[in-house]
C-alpha cells in the first residue's frame, strides 16, 4: 500500500520495465553539471540584453531617451517603445470584446501597467556593461493612479489600465448548473460565507527564464535557444506579433530548471530579443534575474469568493452551492482568461453536489501578469470546496472527515458525471481519505489534541483532484469564436541503420522524467530495455515532430505523450514483424514476436532477425525488398488524439478533460498560540494517479507539489503595498520552504486505471493544490477544538494572520452566518 | 547580479587597510561579503574602491582570557560555532551563531560584518548588546574601545566612521550570568521578525530586543517572566511594520520572546 | 508612508518661518549636499549623495514649494531620482505663534518608487523616524544660529539627512543574508 | 576601473585570467571558464544553486568578487566525478533515490552534501537537513534528496518511513 519507490527497485525482465522504479536517463548529465540549460548557450559576437524596467505601477511614458546609453563603449544598441510599436503588432488576446482590444507589446508602449514591466531594452558586450548602459537610460514619466486591489477595479472612478477596452473587465459570465435556488430553499439549512481569499504566489521554478536568440539574415529564420515550456503557443503569439510565418521561429530547449507553468507567456521578451537579434546582427542573450521573474514575468492567480451559499441538511449532506468569484489575472491577460474555465474541470470538488451556480469575473490589476501555475485555476476551486466542507461541518459542529465521506463522489458511481459534464474516470475517494488518516495515525491524534500541552493541536484534510489532458474545447465557452477543440501529441520512433532505437517525442520536459518512461513505454511494446532506447533530450521544433497542443503542462504527458509513444512504438513494432515474417519466409506479422533485439518466428524461434539486420535492409539494403515491403520504413510517426466532443456553448457543459488522479493528503499542525506559528507535526500525501509507469517518478511529483503547496500555505506570498510595489521581490522576503522547514512527507496510493487511456494511465503532475486545503483545514480545526469560533478565510496563513485569528476571533466569525429552515 | 565598477585591494595588515580606507571617500571594508556583495548587486551601495580584509590573519581568531573572550572582527560564524573558547566561556554565542542563515553564509559570514551592517534583523547585535561586548575600533589615529550603546548609531550606521576599521569585539566573563535567547523568524532559522537577547545574574535580566527599533533596545527588569513581560510592555515600542509582521505583532512578539529567552538562561 | 510630529522652538514664528523657507538654509539640512541650485523662490535642486553605512547612494533631487501661508503653512513636494530608485515626499509644516516660542505641527508623505523600492521595507521606518529627529535638531540648530544673529554655516561635515533624501535608503539591507 | 589578474585552480587545472574586479565568482565560472554546472538561481544568496568548494569549504560563489579567489583551489560540480567518469557514491545514491528532477539545484545541492559528508562521514536526518538549508530545490521536496544523502553515507534504514 505504501512502499516506497525505492523499495521497488527488482531487475528489469525485458518485456516488463513499465511499472518499475527504474532510475533516470536524464540524470547521468545533470549530476555531473552537463546538462545544458538555456542560459548555458552561447554564440561568437553575442550582445548581452538588459531591460530597463518600470519603477512605477501604473504610469504615462512621457519621454523615453537612450542617448547616453547608446553612446557608452561597449553599447551594441537599444530597442525602443517606439520601435516595437512600429516594428510588431500586439500579442492576440483570447477573450472577447471589449477586453480583446487591450494591446498587449513586447516593451510597455504608451503606459507602464506594473512594477518590473520591461520599458527600454539595452544591449552590449558584457552583463555588465548592459547593466551600467541601463543605467543611462532616461525615461521621464507621470505617475497615473493605481487599482491593486480586484475588488476595486469595477468601482466607479478607478483607474482604467487599458483605455482600448475601457474596463479593466477581461472576462465575466455565468455558470449555472442543476437548481441552486431550489436547493437552498429546500435544504435544512443555509450557510453563508462572505468573502474569502486565494492568496497570490507561485512556484518560482529555481531557474529563471533565460534566452540565447539568433537571426539568420539570409533565411529569415530566429532559432530561439530557450526555457519556454509551450513553444507551440509561444509560436502562435509571436509569429503574428513578428508578422513572420511559424517556422520562422526554431524553438529549441534542452533541460529546463522547472516550469510549473510559469514558462508559458515569456513570448514578450523572446519577442524583444528576436527584434534585437535582427537589428543589430548578433545572437542575443537574456537572462532574466531572479527579482526579474517575481516582479514581471509570472504570478499564480489570485481569487476572491463572494456570497458563498450552501444548501445543507442537517446530516452534512450537501446538496450544492453557489458563490461569486472574482479572479485578479494581473496588468494582462496574456494566457488567461482561460483560467475563467478551467477550474470548472472540476466544478464540485470531490462531491456529489449537483446544484452549482459560479458568477466568474475576472479583472487587471497593476500587479504582474499571472500565468497558469501548478495546479492552475482548479486549485482555487478546490480550495474553496475543500473551506466549504470544513466550514459546514465547524459550524454543525460535525467531523470533517464524516461530511467528506458523506459527501464524496462513491467509487461505484465512477465513471461520474458532474454537473455540468465533466466525467470522473475512476477512483476511491473513501479509501484513499482512510489510508491517509491511517499513515497520521488519525486516533492517536485526536486524543493528543484532547491532552494539549500548551500547543494548539489541528487535524487537516485536503481533498483535490488533478485533472489531466484538456479538451481544448472549454475555450470556446468563454470565447465563441475561438477555433480550438481537443487535444494532440506526436511521438516518432525510428530503428537506425545499426538497429538503434531513437524515440523523440513532441513534449517539452521540465524534470518529469520524460525520457526515462517513454523508453520504458517503448521498451516493452519492442521487447527491449530501456537502455536499448535513445530518447532525444528536450524539444527541437525543427527535429522533434509536434503537433499544435504539445508541450509540458496540464498534467497530460501520462495520457498524451505516453499514447503517442505506444501508438508510435506498435507501428515500429508492426513494420519489424512485417519485415521480418516477410525476411523469415513470409510469416504472418501476427507470428513474429520481439525479443532481446530480434524479430523471431513464434513457430521456430530459431529463425530470428536482429534488429540491426531490420535497420541496414531498410537503410542500407533495400532493393532486394518485395514489393508489398516497399511501404516499410522503419520511421513511424504516431499522433494521439484523445477522445473528445465539442462542449456546449449555451449550457457550458461537456466533458473537459480525460483523466482525473486523486490526492488525499492528511496532516497534523501545532500552532504556538502565543506567536501564532504553525508546525506540521505530520503529513501524508495519498495518491491515485491509475496506472504508474514509474513509481519513483510519480512519488516524487508528489512531494514536489505537496511542498509547493506547504510554501502557499504558510510562506509564500506576493504581496503588494497600495502604490503597487511588490514587497516580496526576492528569496529573501519571499520565503521558498527548505530543508529544515519541512516535515518527513509520508506517501501511500492506490492505482484506479483510467477506462479512458489505454495504459489505464492519468496525469497527475500537477496535484491539486492539497497541502493548502489541508494546513487550512488543520487551522480551522485547531482553532475550533480550542474555542475560538475563527474562520479561516485565507489560503495563506502566516504567523500574525493566525496570531490574529486567535486575538480577534469576532473578525472571521462574522464571515459566516448559518440559517435553519 | 551586476556591480558596479570598482577597484579592489587585498592588504595584508590592518594598519595597510586602514590606510586604504582612509585614503579615499568611497572606500569600503569588505568582510564576509553576504550583505555588502548583494546590496552591491542592486547597486545601491556602489563603493569605489573595496577593501577586502579576507587576508588580514590578525582580524581572526578566538581567544579566552578568564573567561573573557575576545573574537577578531574577521571570524566567521562557522569559527565560532566550533570554538571550543566560546563553548567554555559564553555557549550562547555560539548556540545563536549556528542559527544564522546557512552553511555556506556561516562559512563566509563574520562577526564583524553582521555588526557593522547594522541591520535591524542581525543576531549579533541584540547578542552582544545584552552581553555587554565591547568593540575595539581602530584608525590612523589610533583605537578606541565603545560599548554597544556607543557602537549602533542606526540602521546601517555604527561608530565605525569612514576610515575607521571594526579589529575585534571583546565579550566580558560570564561570572555568575545566564545568557538566553529566543526569536521569531522567517522560516526556521530564518530571517529575524523580532529577536531577543537575555543576561540573567542576581535574579536580574538586561534584555536586548532586535527588529522593533533601528538599535538594539535594551530593558532590565528582575528576572522573572511577568515583570519581564510588564517591563517590555512598559518600554514603548515603536517598531516598524512590514510585509512580514505589523507593529502591533512585533510589540507583542518582544513581549512574548522576552519571556521565552529570559526562560531560556534560567 | 506618512510620519508626523511637533516641535517647540524657542523662537518667535517669523524666525522659525524664515528658515524653513531659505532655500540656503534648507540646503543645510540635506545630507551629503554635492551641489546646490537656487532656482528661483519656488523652485530648487539639490545633488545629494545619502551616507549609507553599505555606502553612498547618489540623488538627484528637485524641491518645489507648492503652497504657502505666511507665516503658518507652507507645503513642500520633492522628487529625487537615482539608480534604481525615485524618491517622492511632500512635507507640510503649521506654525503656531506662542509669543517668544512657536509651535510646529509637521507632516510628512513619503514614498519610494523603483523595483528596489521594495526592498528594505522592514527598516523603512525605523530609518525614517530617526532621520526626520536629525533634521528636526538640524533645523533646531539652524533656528538657533539664526536667532543668535549667526551666518548660519553649518559646522564641518554631513549633516543628519533629511526625510527626502533618507527615503532611498532602505533597499540596502534586504538583500543582507545576515552578517 | 581596476582589472585583475587571477589565478585559481578549478577541478585541478590552472586557469589565469585578467578579470574586471566587479565581476562575481560565479560570472567567472560561468562565463570566463564555460563551466555552466555551477548555476544561478537568485540575486540575494538565498538558493544555493552557485554552491561551490573554496578551499574545501562551501560557499555561494554570487557573494565572492572573482579576484577574492585568486589563489584559491576551487572545485564545482564538474570535479566530483572521476576523470574516467566514474560517478561519486553521493552523485550515484541521488541517481538511484531520484534526487533530482529538473537537475537545477543539483550541482549546489551535491557540493553542500559533499562538504557535509566531508566533515560528518554519518550525519542524521537533521544534520542532513541543516547542511542543504542553504540550498533550495522547487522539484522534490527535499524528500528524495535527504534519502539520497543517507544511502551515501550508508545511513539509509532498508526500511524507509512510508
Amino acid at each position: 500500500m505504501t512502499e516506497t519507490a525505492q523499495e521497488q527497485h527488482v531487475e528489469l525482465e525485458v518485456g516488463y520495465a513499465s511499472g518499475k522504479s527504474i532510475p533516470r536517463k536524464e540524470d547521468g548529465r545533470l549530476v555531473q553539471g552537463q546538462g545544458v540549460f538555456a542560459d548555458d548557450v552561447k554564440r561568437h559576437g553575442m550582445g548581452y540584453v538588459h531591460f530597463v524596467r518600470a519603477p512605477y505601477a501604473h504610469a504615462r511614458i512621457v519621454s523615453v531617451d537612450v542617448s547616453a546609453a547608446e553612446a557608452l563603449d561597449g553599447v551594441y544598441g537599444t530597442l525602443t517603445p517606439d520601435e516595437v510599436a512600429e516594428l510588431t503588432d500586439p500579442f492576440f488576446e483570447l477573450t472577447t470584446p471589449p477586453g480583446s482590444q487591450i494591446k498587449d507589446y513586447a516593451l510597455a508602449v504608451g503606459r507602464v501597467r506594473h512594477i518590473g514591466e520591461p520599458v527600454v531594452a539595452v544591449v552590449a558586450e558584457t552583463r555588465e556593461r548592459a547593466r551600467d548602459a541601463a543605467d543611462l537610460v532616461e525615461v521621464e514619466y507621470e505617475p497615473l493612479d493605481v487599482i491593486v486591489d480586484a475588488r476595486r477595479a469595477q468601482d466607479g472612478g478607478a483607474p482604467v489600465l487599458h483605455e482600448g477596452a475601457g474596463t479593466n473587465v477581461v472576462w465575466s459570465g455565468r455558470f449555472d448548473w442543476g437548481d441552486i435556488d431550489g436547493a437552498l430553499k429546500a435544504a435544512d439549512r443555509v450557510v453563508r460565507i462572505k468573502e474569502l481569499h486565494f492568496d497570490r504566489f507561485s512556484s518560482t521554478p529555481l531557474e529563471c527564464s533565460a534566452a540565447l536568440v539568433e537571426y539568420d539574415r539570409g533565411t529569415g529564420q530566429f532559432t530561439l535557444h530557450c526555457n519556454h515550456q509551450m513553444p507551440g503557443v509561444a509560436a502562435i503569439w509571436m509569429g503574428p506579433a513578428l508578422r513572420v510565418p511559424l517556422d520562422r521561429l526554431r524553438f529549441v530547449t534542452q533541460d529546463i530548471g522547472g516550469a510549473f507553468g510559469n514558462k508559458i507567456t515569456t513570448h514578450t521578451y523572446l519577442t524583444a530579443c528576436c527584434l534585437l537579434a535582427r537589428k543589430l546582427k548578433r545572437p542575443i542573450q537574456w537572462t532574466e534575474w531572479r527579482t526579474d521573474q517575481h516582479t514581471a514575468n509570472a504570478h499564480g492567480n489570485e481569487r476572491w469568493f463572494h456570497d458563498i451559499e450552501v444548501a445543507v441538511q442537517n446530516d452534512g449532506t450537501m446538496l450544492g452551492f453557489k458563490v461569486a468569484a472574482l479572479d485578479d489575472c494581473g496588468a494582462f491577460p496574456r494566457y488567461e482568461p482561460l483560467g475563467c474555465i478551467i477550474w470548472a474541470q472540476v466544478t464540485p470538488g470531490l462531491y456529489r453536489w449537483r446544484n452549482i451556480r459560479v458568477d466568474f469575473t475576472q479583472v487587471v490589476t497593476n500587479k504582474s501578469p499571472v500565468a497558469p501555475n501548478r495546479g492552475y485555476s482548479r486549485m482555487q476551486q478546490l480550495w474553496l470546496t475543500e473551506r466549504i466542507c470544513d466550514i459546514v461541518a465547524a459550524e454543525l459542529g460535525l467531523d470533517p472527515v464524516e461530511v467528506r465521506k458523506r459527501n464524496y463522489i462513491r467509487s461505484e458511481e465512477l465513471p461520474y458525471e458532474t454537473p455540468n459534464g465533466c466525467v470522473y474516470d475512476s477512483g476511491d475517494y473513501a479509501r484513499c481519505l482512510d489510508i491517509a488518516l491511517e499513515l497520521i495515525d488519525y486516533d492517536a491524534a485526536r486524543a493528543r489534541q484532547k491532552e494539549a500541552d500548551g500547543k494548539l493541536i489541528g487535524i487537516g484534510i485536503g481533498s483535490t483532484l488533478d485533472s489531466g489532458t484538456n479538451n481544448f474545447g472549454q475555450s470556446t465557452l468563454l470565447n465563441p469564436e475561438l477555433q480550438f477543440s481537443g487535444n494532440n501529441e506526436v511521438a516518432t520512433i525510428k530503428l537506425d541503420i545499426f538497429g538503434e532505437i531513437v524515440l523523440t517525442l513532441g513534449t517539452v520536459p521540465q524534470g518529469q522524467g520524460h525520457e526515462t518512461t517513454a523508453s520504458q513505454v517503448a521498451a516493452d511494446i519492442l521487447g527491449v530495455s530501456p537502455d536499448q532506447i535513445h530518447v532525444r533530450p528536450g524539444h527541437d521544433s525543427y527535429w522533434n515532430s509536434h503537433a499544435g497542443f504539445s508541450g509540458t503542462y496540464a498534467s497530460q504527458f501520462a495520457v498524451t505523450g505516453l499514447e503517442a509513444v505506444k501508438g508510435a512504438a506498435e507501428k515500429l513494432s508492426l513494420e519489424i514483424r512485417r519485415l521480418a515474417g516477410g525476411v523469415l519466409g513470409g510469416a504472418d506479422p501476427d507470428d513474429v514476436i520481439l525479443e532481446g533485439g530480434f524479430a523471431k518466428r513464434k513457430d521456430n524461434p530459431e529463425a530470428a532477425l536482429p534488429f540491426m539486420a531490420c535497420g541496414a535492409i531498410i537503410n542500407a539494403n533495400n532493393a532486394a525488398i518485395p514489393p508489398e515491403l516497399r511501404d516499410i520504413t522503419l520511421n513511424c510517426r504516431y499522433v494521439y488524439v484523445p477522445p473528445f466532443e465539442l462542449p456546449d456553448k449555451e449550457r457550458k457543459f461537456g466533458n473537459l478533460t480525460l483523466t482525473y488522479a486523486t490526492q488525499i493528503h492528511a496532516c497534523v499542525v501545532e500552532i504556538d498560540p502565543e506567536t501564532g506559528e504553525v508546525e506540521i507535526a505530520d503529513y501524508a500525501a495519498v495518491d491515485d494517479c491509475g496506472t504508474r509507469i514509474n513509481p519513483q517518478i510519480v512519488e516524487g511529483q508528489v512531494h514536489g507539489a505537496t511542498v509547493h503547496a506547504i510554501g502557499a500555505a504558510l510562506y509564500e506570498t506576493f504581496a503588494y503595498d497600495e502604490y503597487g510595489q511588490l514587497l516580496t521581490s526576492n528569496f529573501y522576503d519571499y520565503h521558498v520552504p527548505h530543508a529544515l522547514d519541512l516535515p518527513r512527507i509520508k506517501t501511500g496510493h492506490i492505482e484506479s486505471p483510467s477506462p479512458f487511456s489505454s495504459l489505464g494511465t492519468k496525469g497527475m503532475g500537477e496535484g491539486g493544490g492539497a497541502a493548502i486545503h489541508a494546513i487550512c483545514s488543520a487551522i480551522q480545526d485547531a482553532l475550533r477544538t480550542a474555542g475560538s469560533p475563527a474562520v479561516v478565510n485565507d489560503s495563506f496563513n502566516p504567523p500574525e494572520r493566525v496570531w490574529r485569528m486567535l486575538q480577534a476571533p469576532e473578525e472571521t466569525a462574522a464571515l459566516v452566518e448559518v440559517t435553519t429552515q | 547580479m551586476l556591480l558596479r565598477e570598482l577597484d579592489y585591494a587585498r592588504p595584508d595588515s590592518v594598519d595597510e587597510a586602514v590606510k586604504l580606507l582612509a585614503a579615499r571617500e568611497d572606500a569600503r571594508a569588505l568582510a564576509g561579503g553576504q550583505s555588502l556583495v548583494n546590496v552591491m548587486k542592486t547597486r545601491v551601495a556602489a563603493p569605489e574602491l573595496v577593501v577586502d580584509l579576507n587576508r588580514i590573519d590578525a582580524l581572526r581568531g578566538i581567544s579566552s582570557n578568564g573567561g573573557a573572550l575576545e573574537i577578531g572582527a574577521m571570524t566567521t560564524y562557522a569559527a565560532i560555532v566550533d570554538s571550543p573558547e566560546v563553548a567554555a566561556a559564553r555557549p550562547i554565542l555560539a548556540e545563536v551563531a549556528r542559527t544564522i542563515a546557512d552553511v555556506q553564509v556561516r562559512n563566509r559570514g563574520t562577526i564583524g560584518g553582521n555588526i557593522c551592517s547594522s541591520d535591524p534583523t542581525n543576531h549579533f547585535p541584540p547578542l552582544l548588546a545584552a552581553l555587554g561586548a565591547e568593540l575595539v575600533i581602530r584608525s590612523a589615529d589610533g583605537e578606541r574601545t565603545v560599548s554597544t550603546d556607543e557602537f549602533f548609531e542606526g540602521v546601517f550606521a555604527t561608530a565605525v566612521h569612514p576610515g575607521e576599521l571594526l579589529t575585534a569585539v571583546r565579550i566580558p566573563a560570564k561570572g555568575d550570568a545566564r545568557d538566553g535567547w529566543a526569536s521569531a523568524t522567517l522560516g526556521r532559522d530564518g530571517t529575524g521578525i523580532v529577536s531577543v537577547a537575555a543576561t540573567v545574574s542576581a535574579g536580574n535580566a538586561r534584555i536586548a530586543i532586535g527588529c522593533v527599533a533601528a538599535t538594539p533596545v535594551i530593558v532590565t527588569a528582575s528576572a522573572d517572566e511577568t515583570a519581564v513581560e510588564d517591563a517590555v510592555g512598559a518600554a514603548g515600542l515603536d517598531p516598524p511594520s512590514d510585509v512580514h509582521a505589523s507593529a502591533d505583532y512585533r510589540r507583542h512578539l518582544a513581549a512574548v520572546l522576552a519571556a521565552r529567552a529570559v526562560r531560556d538562561a534560567s | 508612508m506618512k510620519v508626523e510630529g511637533t516641535k517647540e522652538f524657542d523662537a518667535p514664528a517669523q524666525l522659525v518661518w524664515d528658515v524653513l523657507n531659505d532655500p540656503s538654509k534648507m540646503a543645510k539640512l540635506l545630507p551629503g549636499v554635492e551641489s546646490f541650485e537656487i532656482q528661483d523662490d519656488r523652485h530648487w535642486k539639490a545633488a545629494v549623495k545619502v551616507p549609507l553605512g553599505m555606502g553612498g547612494l547618489k540623488l538627484n533631487f528637485s524641491f518645489e514649494k507648492v503652497e504657502e501661508r505666511p507665516i503658518e503653512y507652507a507645503k513642500l513636494a520633492s522628487k529625487g531620482q537615482g539608480v534604481g530608485a525615485i524618491v517622492a515626499m511632500e512635507t507640510e509644516f503649521n506654525l503656531k505663534a506662542d509669543g517668544e516660542r512657536t509651535h510646529m505641527d509637521w507632516v510628512a508623505d513619503v514614498r519610494v518608487a523603483g523595483p528596489i523600492g521594495s526592498m528594505g521595507q522592514r527598516v523603512f521606518q525605523p530609518i525614517v523616524n530617526q532621520q526626520v529627529g536629525n533634521v528636526l535638531d538640524a533645523l533646531e540648530e539652524q533656528v538657533a544660529e539664526a536667532k543668535g544673529g549667526g551666518t548660519g554655516g553649518a559646522e564641518e561635515g554631513i549633516h543628519p539627512g533629511s526625510p527626502e533624501a533618507y527615503e532611498a535608503e532602505p533597499d540596502a539591507p534586504t538583500h543582507s543574508t545576515d552578517g | 576601473m581596476s582589472d585583475h589578474t587571477i589565478a585559481v585552480s578549478v577541478n585541478g587545472e590552472r586557469y589565469e585570467r585578467e578579470v574586471e574586479a566587479r565581476k562575481l565568482l560565479v560570472h567567472f565560472i560561468r562565463d570566463d571558464l564555460d563551466l555552466t554546472g555551477t548555476h544561478v538561481g537568485c540575486d540575494t544568496g538565498n538558493c544555493g544553486a552557485c554552491t561551490v568548494l573554496l578551499d574545501g569549504t562551501a560557499v555561494k560563489s554570487c557573494m565572492l568578487l572573482a579576484p577574492q579567489a585568486d589563489g584559491a583551489e576551487i572545485t564545482t560540480v564538474e570535479g566530483l566525478a572521476g576523470d574516467d567518469g566514474e560517478l561519486t557514491p553521493l552523485q550515484r545514491a541521488f541517481h538511484e533515490h531520484h534526487g533530482l528532477q529538473c537537475g537545477y539545484c543539483t550541482p549546489g545541492m551535491l557540493l553542500s552534501a559533499t562538504y557535509l559528508l566531508s566533515h560528518t562521514p554519518q550525519p542524521s536526518e537533521e544534520e542532513i537537513r541543516r547542511a542543504i538549508q542553504g540550498n533550495i530545490c522547487r522539484c522534490t521536496g527535499y524528500v528524495n534528496i535527504v534519502k539520497a544523502v543517507q544511502a551515501a553515507s550508508g545511513g539509509l534504514s532498508p526500511v524507509t518511513e512510508t
